[in-house]
C-alpha cells in the first residue's frame, strides 16, 4: 500500500552523456558549429577553404567583441544596446579627425564618446537603477542625435580610413587574419577577466544574487559603472577595427551588429537573466551566426525564407543547447 | 475511531536533489478535527502541506480525500477538492489589491469581509495593493480568504508565527471555532501553548517521516518534544557544555557595544554587549525585530537611532561593506539570500577576497585555492557536487555560507538562524565551530528560534521581545521555562507554567497590531 | 485620494505633462485646431496599438521583441488581401487579419512555454521569422486597402448633443483607438484572465499558488499582443492604404512608451492607460519640434534625453518613496 | 526671403540622403527666397512619414518637399497638403498623388542603363552577381525592373546569384567576400549603389576583377580612376535632387509652373572603358568629399548653390 521512496538508480547512458555535454557546454556549441560548416560544405563544395575561413574569422571578430560586450552585460542580468552606436561614433571620430589631428589625439578623442557613453550607462543602471534595456536605448539614441550634428561640422573636411586600421581590418599574414593580432588578445583578456579577476567574479555574482553580492561587501554601483564603462570601451575599439575591414564611413555603420551581438552571446550559453555563461561560448555564438550568415547568403530562395530560416535556425540552436545544458 | 478520515496521506516522500524534504510522511485528519502537525525545522511540514495542496509534486505517495484516491495537481484542483492553504510565505499577488487577488482566486468578497472583521481587523481598505499591507495584516487576509470559500479542509502553515498576540488570539478563536462547526484544520505551529489550546490530535514528523500521531492532553508536550527530536537531546547537552569550557573570559574593551539601538517601530532602545570570544545567543518568538537587529548590526539598514561601537570606536555602516570592513560578517538565514546559487562553492566562499575595488585585479588562484580548501575542510562541507552551489544539500549550502567568513577571517559573525533545515549531524557541526571559534577569541551572536540550541552553544542569552531586550541570561539559568517565559515578555520569576494560552493575555506586554 | 495619487500619480502626471505640452503647442503654433489634433490622433494609432501589445506581455512579466514585425506582416497581409477585391471583402479580411495575429502571438507564447528559451530569444527569432514571412507576402510595398477602411480613421465623429466645434475634437481615429482598446482591455481588465495576467507578472509563484493556471495565461497574454500587433498593422494598411514588408520604428517606441508609461519592466504593475498617453507625449513632442522647426538632428537627442530623464526621474521617484528602513 | 519650405525624409545616416538634405538647405540659402526650413528627417515608415507631412501642414509652410517612403503610401498626407494650399514637390521617387510635382531620378532607367553597359562589357554572355538593395523598399523593386529588363535583352546573362545589402556596406562586403569564397565564377557584378566596398573586396582579395557597376558615390568614382585593372561605371543618382526639388517648389510658388507634373532627371552613365569616359571622370571624381556621397553635387539648371555651400550644409537662418 504505501509507496517507497525512490531509491537512487544506475544511471542509464544519455543521461550520463548529458552531464557530460551540462559540465562542458562548450562542446555541444562546437558540434553545432561543425554542423552548419559541413551543410554550408555540402551546399557548395570547396567554399571551406582557407579564404573562406579567413574571411569568416574578420567578420566574426567585430561581432564576437560586441557579443562579449553582450556576454559581460548580461552576467549581470543587464544588456547594452548601445554598443553599436559608440562603435560607430569612435569610428567616424577616428575617420573624420585622422585628417587633421595626430593619429594619437585622434584615437583619444574617438574613444572619448565611448567612455562618456558608458559612465552615464552604468550611472544611470547602478546608482538610479534605470532598467539597462531603457538606458543603453536611450543613450544610444543621444549618441546617434550627436554624431549627426557632428557629422554636420565635419563634413568638409572629409574622412580617411588610417593605414593602420586597414591594415588591421583587412590584412591576411600566412593565411590569419590580421584582427587576430586584436582579438587574440582581448579574448585572452575578457576571459581572463571572467575566471581570474575579482571584477569578473563580481560580474558573476551581482548578476546570480545581488543580494547576496552585497553582504558579502559588494557595492553595486562601482561593479555596474565600472562594467558599462569597459563595455563601451571594447565597442569602441570594435568600431575602429570596423572602419578598417568596412572602410567606408556611414553613420550607421555598426547598427546591424547590436541585434547579432545579443543573440551571439546567447546562443553562446550565456543566460539573459544573469549569473552564467562566459566568453568562450559567445565566440563560438559569434562564428554561427557568421557562418549562419554565409550559409543563408548561398542559399538560392527567396529573402523572405532565408530570414525565416535564420529565426527558425537560432531558435532551435538556442533551445537544443538549453536542452541538452540544464540539468532539470 | 469510527468516523472515516476526511484527508489521508501515506508514504509521501520527496526528494529535492540530494535533499530528501519528505521519506516516509503519512498523515490522517477526520472531519471536524482541528489536527496539529508538529516536528523540527526542517522535519517537511511545509513541503507535506505543499504536496497536499497541489504545489508541489510529491515522489511517491498515496493521498486519499473522502476516501477516492485524487490526483490534485494544482492549487487549483486542491481549491476544487475543498483543500484550501495558507502557505508559511504569503500568497497574495503583490501587486494587485485585495479585492482583485479575492476575484483571482474566486472568493466571494463579502463572506471575506466577515471573516476580516471577525479576526479583528475592523477597517480593512479592500482597495489596498497587497504590497503595502504589513506581514502581519496580510497573514490573516491569507487566511480570511480561505475561510471565505467554507473550505473542508484548512491547512495553516505557522499560521501564528508573525501575528502580534492580540491577532493571534482572534485567529485562534476563529480555528477553534472551525473545528466546532465540522470543519478540519491542520494547524502547523512552533508553540506548544497554542497546539493545546487548540489541538485534538498531533501528527509528528522528524526529518521527513512521521513517527507518531498522539491525541492532545494534559502533559502531552514532554512526549510531543521527545517524539520531535528523537535521540538528539541526550547526546548533545553533554557535547555543548564540553566544548564551551574552552572559551575565553572576555576580558576588556567588548568587541562590540550597542547602546540605545532604534529602527523605527521595530527596534526600541536595544542595548548589549558582545565580548570577545563570547557567544551570545539572541532569542525571540518570530518577528519580535530580532532580523532588523542583525540586518542593522551588519550595515544592511540604517538604524534611525542609537549607537553601534566596535572595539570602542563608535562607527556608522551605510553598506555591508562597512560592517565587513569591521571585521563583522553577517550569515542570514535565508541562504539563498547569501549564496549565488549558480556559482561554485571556491567562488562563493571567496567572493568577500574581490568585494573592494583594490581587490579586482587578477586572482592569486593558489592561495585562494589554499584558503579555500581550508574552509571546506574546518567545516566538513561535501564537496562533491561543488559545480554549483545549488547542487548542494542544504546543510552543505549553509556551511558555505559560514565557510565564507572563516575565510575571510571574520573576527565578529552575526548569525541568523544559521541551523534553518538542517539535519541533525551538521547542527553539531556547526555547533561545534561557533565554540572553536569563541575559543579563538572571536565573537558570534547568534538568533535562534529552537530553545535547545541556546544551552548547547551560547555562554549567555540575549531575549528580545517587541523590538526590546528584555532579559539577559547566563546559559545556566536559561532552561525552557525561562527562556519561554521572558520570549512572551513576562517577567522573570513569575511562578506560572507557560504554555497556557490564557497566560498571553494582551494587556500582560504584548504589542497591538503596528 | 492619497491612494489614488500613489496607485495612479504617475499616469496623473503623465497626463498633466501632456496638457503642458498641448498648451506648449498652442502657444508655439496659435492656429493649432482640432484638425491638427486629428492628425495627431491618427500618427498615434499604430504606436498605440504598438504599445499596448508590449503593454500586455510585460504586464506578464515578459517582452515581446516581434511587435513590429508582427505589425509588418499583418499590415502587408491584410494589404495584400484588399488589392484589386471588393469593398467588401475587406470585411473578411479585418477579421482574418485580426485572428492571424491572435495566433501567431500564441505561437509565440507556446514556443516560450515549450522550449523555455528566455522571452527576448523566442520573440527576438520570431522578429527574422515573422519579417521573413512578411517579405515572402509581399516583395516590395504595395497592395490596397478598402475605401471605407480608409475613411473609418478620416474625419470627426459627430456626437449628438454636442455643438460641432466640440465635435470636430472628437476625431475618428481617436474612438477607433478607445473603442478598439477598450472592447479588449475593459473586459480583460475586470476578467480573472486579466487578473492572472497581472498575477503572473507580478509573482509567478503566488500566481501559480492562487490557481493560476500559469502556463495558459502566458500564452493568453502573447496571443492578445499579437492581437493587438495585427490591429496595429491593420492600422497601417488603413492610413497609408498599402503594407510595407519592412517593419516600421514601432518596437523600440512601444519599448520606450510602455516604461515611460508607469509599466514595470519587471511585470506586474501598470495599465494601459499610461503607455498611451506616453504615446501621445511622444508624439506631441514630435509635432513641436517639427513646429519649432528645430534641427532634425538635435531631435533625436532631444528625445533620448527625454526617454532617459523621464525614466531616471521615475526611477529617482520609486527609490525616494521606498519605506524607512527597508533593505534597498 | 518670404516663404518657409517644408521637408520630410524617412532615411537618416546614409550619405545619399545627408546630401540630398543638404543640397535642399543649400538651395534654399542660396535662393534668397526661403525664410525658414522646417526639416523631418529621421527613420521612419510611411506611417510616420504622412505624421511628418501632417505636422508641416500644422506649421503652415508654404511649400513641401518630400523625398516618399513609398509613393502610393502618403497620399493622402499630400492630397491634404495641396487642400490646404501647399505646394506639395516629391522628389527621388514618384509618388501617386496627382496633384503633387515630381522632379525624379529615374530608379528603372538607373538600373536599365548600368545593367545594360555591364551586360555589354561581359559581351552579352556569362554570370552576374546581382546585389541588390533593401528587401521591401520601393526603390530597389523599381530597380529591380530595370534590371530584368537590360537582362531580358541579353538571354545569354544569367544570374548566379542575388543577395540583398539592404544598402549597408558591411553586409555588401561579408556577401561578396562569402560568395568570391565559393569560387563560383563571374563576369561581372552589378551594385545597387553600395560599391566602394565590392571593388575593396576584390582588391584585398586578389580576386580577378570583373566590371563593376554602382552609383556616383565619390569614393568610387575614385576608384574608378585609380584602381588597377578596374572596369566600371557609375550611374549617376544625384543626391542634389533635392536642391532641385526646392528649385521646382520656388518656381511654383512663384507663379511658374512646370509644363508637366513630373521632371524626370534622366540618369547619366561614366565608364572608365573607353577614353572618352575616363576624361569624364577624371573631371568629376573629387576626393574631397565623404565616400558615401554622389559626386554629382549639382544638377545644371537645377541648383545655384556652390560646392562650398552644399558641404557647409547651412539653410537659411542657421
Ligand atoms: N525548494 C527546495 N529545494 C531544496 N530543498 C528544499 C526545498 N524546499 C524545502 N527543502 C528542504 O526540505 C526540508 C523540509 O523543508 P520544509 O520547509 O518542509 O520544513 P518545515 O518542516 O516546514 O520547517 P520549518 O519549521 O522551518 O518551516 C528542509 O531541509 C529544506 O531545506
Ligand atoms: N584573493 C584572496 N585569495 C585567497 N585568500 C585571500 C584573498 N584575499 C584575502 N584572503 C585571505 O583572507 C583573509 C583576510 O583577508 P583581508 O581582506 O583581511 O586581506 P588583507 O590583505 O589583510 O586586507 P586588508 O588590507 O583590508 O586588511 C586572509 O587570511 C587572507 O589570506
Ligand atoms: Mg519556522
Ligand atoms: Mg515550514
Amino acid at each position: 500500500m504505501t509507496d517507497i521512496a525512490t531509491m537512487p538508480q544506475p544511471v542509464s547512458f544519455g543521461r550520463r552523456l548529458k552531464r557530460f555535454m551540462a559540465d562542458r557546454p562548450l562542446i555541444p556549441l562546437i558540434i553545432l558549429l561543425i554542423i552548419l560548416v559541413v551543410i554550408l560544405q555540402v551546399l557548395r563544395p570547396g567554399i571551406v577553404n582557407e579564404r573562406w575561413l579567413a574571411n569568416t574569422a574578420k567578420f566574426a571578430i567585430p561581432l564576437a567583441i560586441l557579443a562579449g560586450c553582450q556576454t559581460m552585460t548580461m552576467l549581470t542580468g543587464g544588456i547594452d544596446l548601445s554598443v553599436g552606436t559608440v562603435a560607430t561614433m569612435s569610428a567616424f571620430i577616428m575617420a573624420t579627425q585622422i585628417v587633421n589631428q595626430d593619429p594619437a589625439v585622434a584615437f583619444l578623442l574617438a574613444m572619448l564618446p565611448a567612455v562618456l557613453i558608458g559612465l552615464v550607462n552604468g550611472i544611470g543602471v547602478g546608482v538610479f537603477r534605470v532598467h539597462p534595456l531603457i538606458m543603453t536605448l536611450g543613450t544610444s539614441l543621444i549618441g546617434t542625435g550627436f554624431l549627426q550634428v557632428y557629422q554636420r561640422t565635419v563634413i568638409a573636411s572629409g574622412a580617411k580610413i588610417p593605414d593602420f586600421l586597414n591594415w588591421l581590418g583587412t590584412g591576411v599574414t600566412y593565411g590569419f587574419p590580421n584582427a587576430l593580432l586584436l582579438f587574440v588578445p582581448v579574448a585572452v583578456l575578457i576571459v581572463f577577466m571572467l575566471n581570474r579577476t575579482g571584477f569578473g567574479r563580481l560580474l558573476y555574482a551581482v548578476g546570480d544574487n545581488e543580494r547576496a553580492a552585497r553582504l558579502s561587501g559588494v557595492r553595486y554601483w562601482q561593479v555596474i559603472t565600472a562594467l558599462y564603462v569597459l563595455s563601451s570601451l571594447l565597442a569602441g575599439i570594435t568600431g575602429l577595427l570596423y572602419i578598417g575591414l568596412i572602410k567606408a564611413p556611414s553613420l550607421s555603420l555598426a547598427e546591424p551588429l547590436v541585434l547579432p551581438s545579443v543573440a551571439a552571446a546567447v546562443i553562446g550559453g550565456t543566460s539573459i537573466f544573469g549569473g552564467r555563461g562566459g566568453y568562450t561560448g559567445t565566440i563560438i555564438g559569434a562564428l554561427i551566426l557568421t557562418v549562419l550568415t554565409t550559409l543563408l547568403t548561398i542559399l538560392q530562395m527567396p529573402e523572405g525564407g532565408r530570414r525565416i530560416l535564420f529565426g527558425f535556425i537560432v531558435l532551435f540552436v538556442t533551445a537544443a543547447y538549453l536542452r541538452i545544458v540544464e540539468d532539470r | 475511531m469510527t468516523a472515516n478520515p476526511l484527508l489521508d496521506a501515506t508514504g509521501v516522500a520527496k526528494n529535492y536533489g540530494a535533499v530528501a524534504a519528505l521519506r516516509n510522511a503519512s498523515l490522517s485528519v477526520l472531519p471536524g478535527e482541528v489536527h496539529a502537525l508538529m516536528g523540527a525545522n526542517g522535519a517537511g511540514k511545509s513541503t507535506l502541506v505543499k504536496i497536499l495542496t497541489g504545489a508541489i509534486k510529491a515522489d511517491a505517495g498515496r493521498i486519499l480525500i473522502r476516501g477516492q484516491q485524487l490526483d490534485v495537481r494544482s492549487p487549483a484542483a486542491a481549491r476544487r477538492a475543498g483543500l484550501l492553504p495558507v502557505y508559511q510565505e504569503p500568497s497574495l499577488i503583490p501587486d494587485l489589491d485585495v479585492l482583485s487577488n479575492l476575484r483571482l482566486t474566486g472568493t466571494p468578497v463579502e463572506a471575506f469581509r466577515a471573516w476580516v472583521r471577525e479576526l479583528g481587523i475592523p477597517d480593512l481598505d479592500i482597495r489596498e495593493t497587497a504590497r503595502h499591507i504589513p506581514l502581519a495584516i496580510l497573514r490573516v487576509l491569507d487566511l480570511a480568504r480561505a475561510l471565505a470559500v467554507e473550505p473542508d479542509v484548512l491547512l495553516l502553515d505557522e499560521m501564528t508565527a508573525a501575528l502580534p498576540a492580540n491577532l493571534a488570539e482572534k485567529v485562534l478563536e476563529v480555528v477553534r471555532r472551525q473545528g466546532d462547526a465540522g470543519r478540519s484544520v491542520i494547524f502547523i505551529s512552533h508553540r506548544f501553548v497554542e497546539i493545546s489550546a487548540l489541538c485534538d490530535r498531533a501528527t509528528v514528523l522528524r526529518d521527513g517521516s512521521t513517527v507518531g500521531v498522539v491525541d492532545i492532553e494534559p502533559g502531552i508536550e514532554e512526549r510531543i518534544v521527545e517524539m520531535m527530536l528523537g535521540a538528539r537531546i541526550e547526546k548533545t547537552r553533554v557535547t555543548a557544555r564540553a566544548a564551551n569550557e574552552v572559551a575565553i573570559a572576555g576580558g576588556g574593551r567588548p568587541r562590540l557595544s550597542v547602546r540605545n539601538l532604534q529602527l523605527g517601530t521595530k527596534l526600541n532602545d536595544v542595548s548589549f554587549d558582545l565580548a570577545n570570544g563570547e557567544v551570545a545567543g539572541v532569542f525571540a518568538l518570530e518577528g519580535q525585530g530580532q532580523d532588523e537587529l542583525f540586518a542593522a548590526l551588519a550595515g544592511s539598514i540604517r538604524p534611525t537611532g542609537g549607537s553601534i561601537d566596535v572595539d570602542g570606536a563608535p562607527v556608522k555602516f551605510s553598506h555591508p561593506s562597512d560592517a565587513i570592513q569591521a571585521g563583522i560578517a553577517y550569515v542570514p538565514g535565508d541562504r539563498t539570500e547569501a549564496l549565488a546559487m549558480q556559482r561554485s562553492v571556491r567562488e562563493n566562499i571567496a567572493l568577500p577576497f574581490s568585494a573592494a575595488l583594490r581587490k579586482w585585479g587578477p586572482i592569486r588562484m593558489r592561495r585562494e585555492q589554499v584558503v579555500v580548501s581550508g574552509a571546506i575542510g574546518r567545516l566538513q562541507i561535501d564537496t562533491r557536487a561543488q559545480g554549483e552551489v545549488q547542487r548542494l544539500s542544504g546543510g552543505n549550502q549553509q556551511k558555505v555560507t559560514i565557510a565564507r567568513w572563516i575565510a575571510a577571517n571574520a573576527r565578529t559573525i552575526l548569525c541568523f538562524d544559521p541551523t534553518r533545515g538542517i539535519d541533525v549531524g551538521t547542527k553539531q557541526e556547526i555547533y561545534k565551530l561557533l565554540r572553536e571559534l569563541a575559543g579563538q577569541g572571536k565573537s558570534v551572536l547568534f538568533y535562534t528560534s529552537e530553545m535547545e540550541e541556546v544551552q548547547r552553544v551560547c555562554d549567555r542569552v540575549i531575549v528580545i521581545f517587541g523590538g526590546r531586550v528584555v532579559d539577559t541570561f547566563p546559559v545556566e539559568e536559561a532552561d525552557e521555562p525561562a527562556l519561554m517565559r521572558a520570549a512572551y515578555g513576562l517577567p522573570r520569576g513569575a511562578k506560572a507554567d507557560v504554555g497556557i494560552l490564557a497566560e498571553v493575555k494582551p494587556g500582560s506586554n504584548a504589542e497591538a497590531a503596528s | 485620494m492619497s491612494r489614488f495619487l500613489r496607485n495612479q500619480g504617475w499616469v496623473a502626471g503623465l497626463f498633466a505633462l501632456l496638457i503642458f505640452l498641448f498648451v506648449v503647442t498652442k502657444l508655439i503654433q496659435p492656429g493649432y485646431g482640432s484638425g491638427d489634433f486629428g492628425s495627431l490622433a491618427r500618427a498615434v494609432l499604430p504606436y498605440a496599438f504598438a504599445v499596448a501589445a508590449q503593454t500586455v506581455v510585460v504586464i506578464a512579466g515578459g517582452i515581446d521583441l516581434s511587435v513590429a514585425a508582427m505589425m509588418a506582416l499583418t499590415s502587408v497581409t491584410a494589404a495584400s488581401m484588399m488589392n484589386g477585391a471588393s469593398e467588401e471583402y475587406a470585411l473578411f479580411v479585418v477579421p482574418f487579419v485580426l485572428a492571424m495575429g491572435l495566433a501567431l502571438g500564441a505561437l509565440n507564447g507556446v514556443l516560450i512555454v515549450v522550449t523555455r528559451v528566455p522571452d527576448i530569444v523566442v520573440t527576438l527569432a520570431m522578429l527574422f521569422v515573422l519579417q521573413g514571412a512578411a517579405l515572402l507576402v509581399l516583395e516590395a510595398p504595395g497592395g490596397a486597402a478598402a475605401e471605407w477602411l480608409k475613411a473609418s480613421v478620416i474625419g470627426t465623429v459627430p456626437i449628438p448633443g454636442l455643438p460641432d466645434w466640440a465635435d470636430a475634437w472628437v476625431p475618428k481615429a481617436l474612438v477607433l483607438l478607445f473603442v478598439c482598446l477598450c472592447i479588449v482591455w475593459i473586459p480583460l481588465r475586470r476578467s480573472r484572465l486579466g487578473l492572472s495576467i497581472y498575477a503572473i507578472g507580478s509573482n509567478e509563484l503566488a500566481a501559480f499558488r492562487s490557481g493560476v493556471p500559469v502556463a495558459r495565461t502566458r500564452i493568453v497574454a502573447y496571443a492578445l499582443s499579437g492581437l493587438f500587433a495585427a490591429l496595429g498593422g491593420l492600422s497601417l494598411t488603413i492610413s497609408t492604404g498599402i503594407g510595407a514588408p519592412i517593419p516600421g520604428p514601432y518596437l523600440l517606441a512601444s519599448v520606450a512608451a510602455v516604461v515611460l508609461g508607469g509599466v514595470a519592466l519587471g511585470g506586474g504593475k501598470g495599465g494601459l492607460l499610461g503607455p498611451i498617453i506616453a504615446v501621445f507625449v511622444l508624439r506631441l513632442v514630435r509635432t513641436d519640434l517639427t513646429l519649432l522647426a528645430i534641427d532634425p538632428n538635435v531631435t533625436a537627442i532631444i528625445e533620448g534625453l527625454i526617454m532617459v530623464a523621464v525614466v531616471m526621474f521615475g526611477a529617482f521617484i520609486t527609490m525616494r518613496s521606498r519605506p524607512a528602513g527597508a533593505t534597498p | 526671403g518670404k516663404y518657409t519650405i517644408g521637408i520630410s525624409n524617412t532615411v537618416q545616416g546614409n550619405g545619399w540622403r545627408e546630401e540630398m538634405i543638404c543640397a535642399m538647405k543649400a538651395q534654399a540659402l542660396a535662393s534668397g527666397e526661403v525664410a525658414k526650413l522646417n526639416i523631418a528627417h529621421r527613420n521612419t515608415d510611411a506611417a510616420g512619414q504622412l505624421e511628418d507631412i501632417r505636422n508641416l501642414i500644422s506649421a503652415k509652410v508654404d511649400a513641401i518637399v518630400v523625398n516618399p517612403a513609398d509613393p502610393a503610401g502618403i497620399k493622402a498626407g499630400l492630397e491634404e497638403a495641396t487642400k490646404a494650399g501647399i505646394v506639395v514637390v516629391a522628389v527621388d521617387q514618384a509618388v501617386t498623388e496627382p496633384s503633387a510635382y515630381i522632379i525624379s531620378n529615374n530608379q528603372e532607367q538607373y538600373a536599365y542603363l548600368g545593367a545594360k553597359w555591364l551586360f555589354q562589357q561581359m559581351g552579352g554572355k556569362g554570370e552576374v552577381f546581382y546585389m541588390r538593395g533593401a528587401a521591401g523598399a520601393s526603390a530597389d523593386s523599381d530597380r529591380d525592373k530595370g534590371f530584368k529588363k537590360a537582362l531580358a535583352e541579353f538571354p545569354d546573362v544569367k544570374v548566379a546569384q542575388e543577395v540583398f545589402t539592404g544598402w549597408q556596406q558591411d553586409q555588401a562586403k561579408q556577401q561578396i567576400l562569402s560568395f568570391l569564397a565559393t569560387g563560383t565564377p563571374i563576369n561581372g557584378i552589378w551594385t545597387s549603389g553600395i560599391d566602394n566596398v565590392i571593388v575593396d573586396a576584390l582588391v584585398e582579395q586578389q580576386a580577378p576583377m570583373v566590371p563593376v557597376v554602382g552609383a556616383d558615390n565619390a569614393g568610387f568614382v575614385g576608384q574608378l580612376s585609380s584602381v588597377k585593372g578596374l572596369v566600371g561605371a557609375a550611374v549617376t543618382n544625384p543626391g542634389s535632387i533635392g536642391g532641385a526639388g526646392v528649385t521646382l517648389a520656388l518656381q511654383i510658388l512663384d507663379g511658374k509652373k512646370p509644363a508637366q507634373q513630373t521632371v524626370l532627371v534622366e540618369p547619366q552613365l561614366w565608364e572608365n572603358a573607353t577614353d572618352e569616359g575616363k576624361a569624364k571622370l577624371k573631371s568629376v571624381v573629387d576626393p574631397s568629399l565623404s565616400p558615401e556621397w554622389p559626386v554629382s553635387i549639382s544638377i545644371p539648371d537645377w541648383t545655384t548653390y556652390t560646392k562650398d555651400q552644399i558641404v557647409a550644409c547651412k539653410g537659411p537662418g542657421e
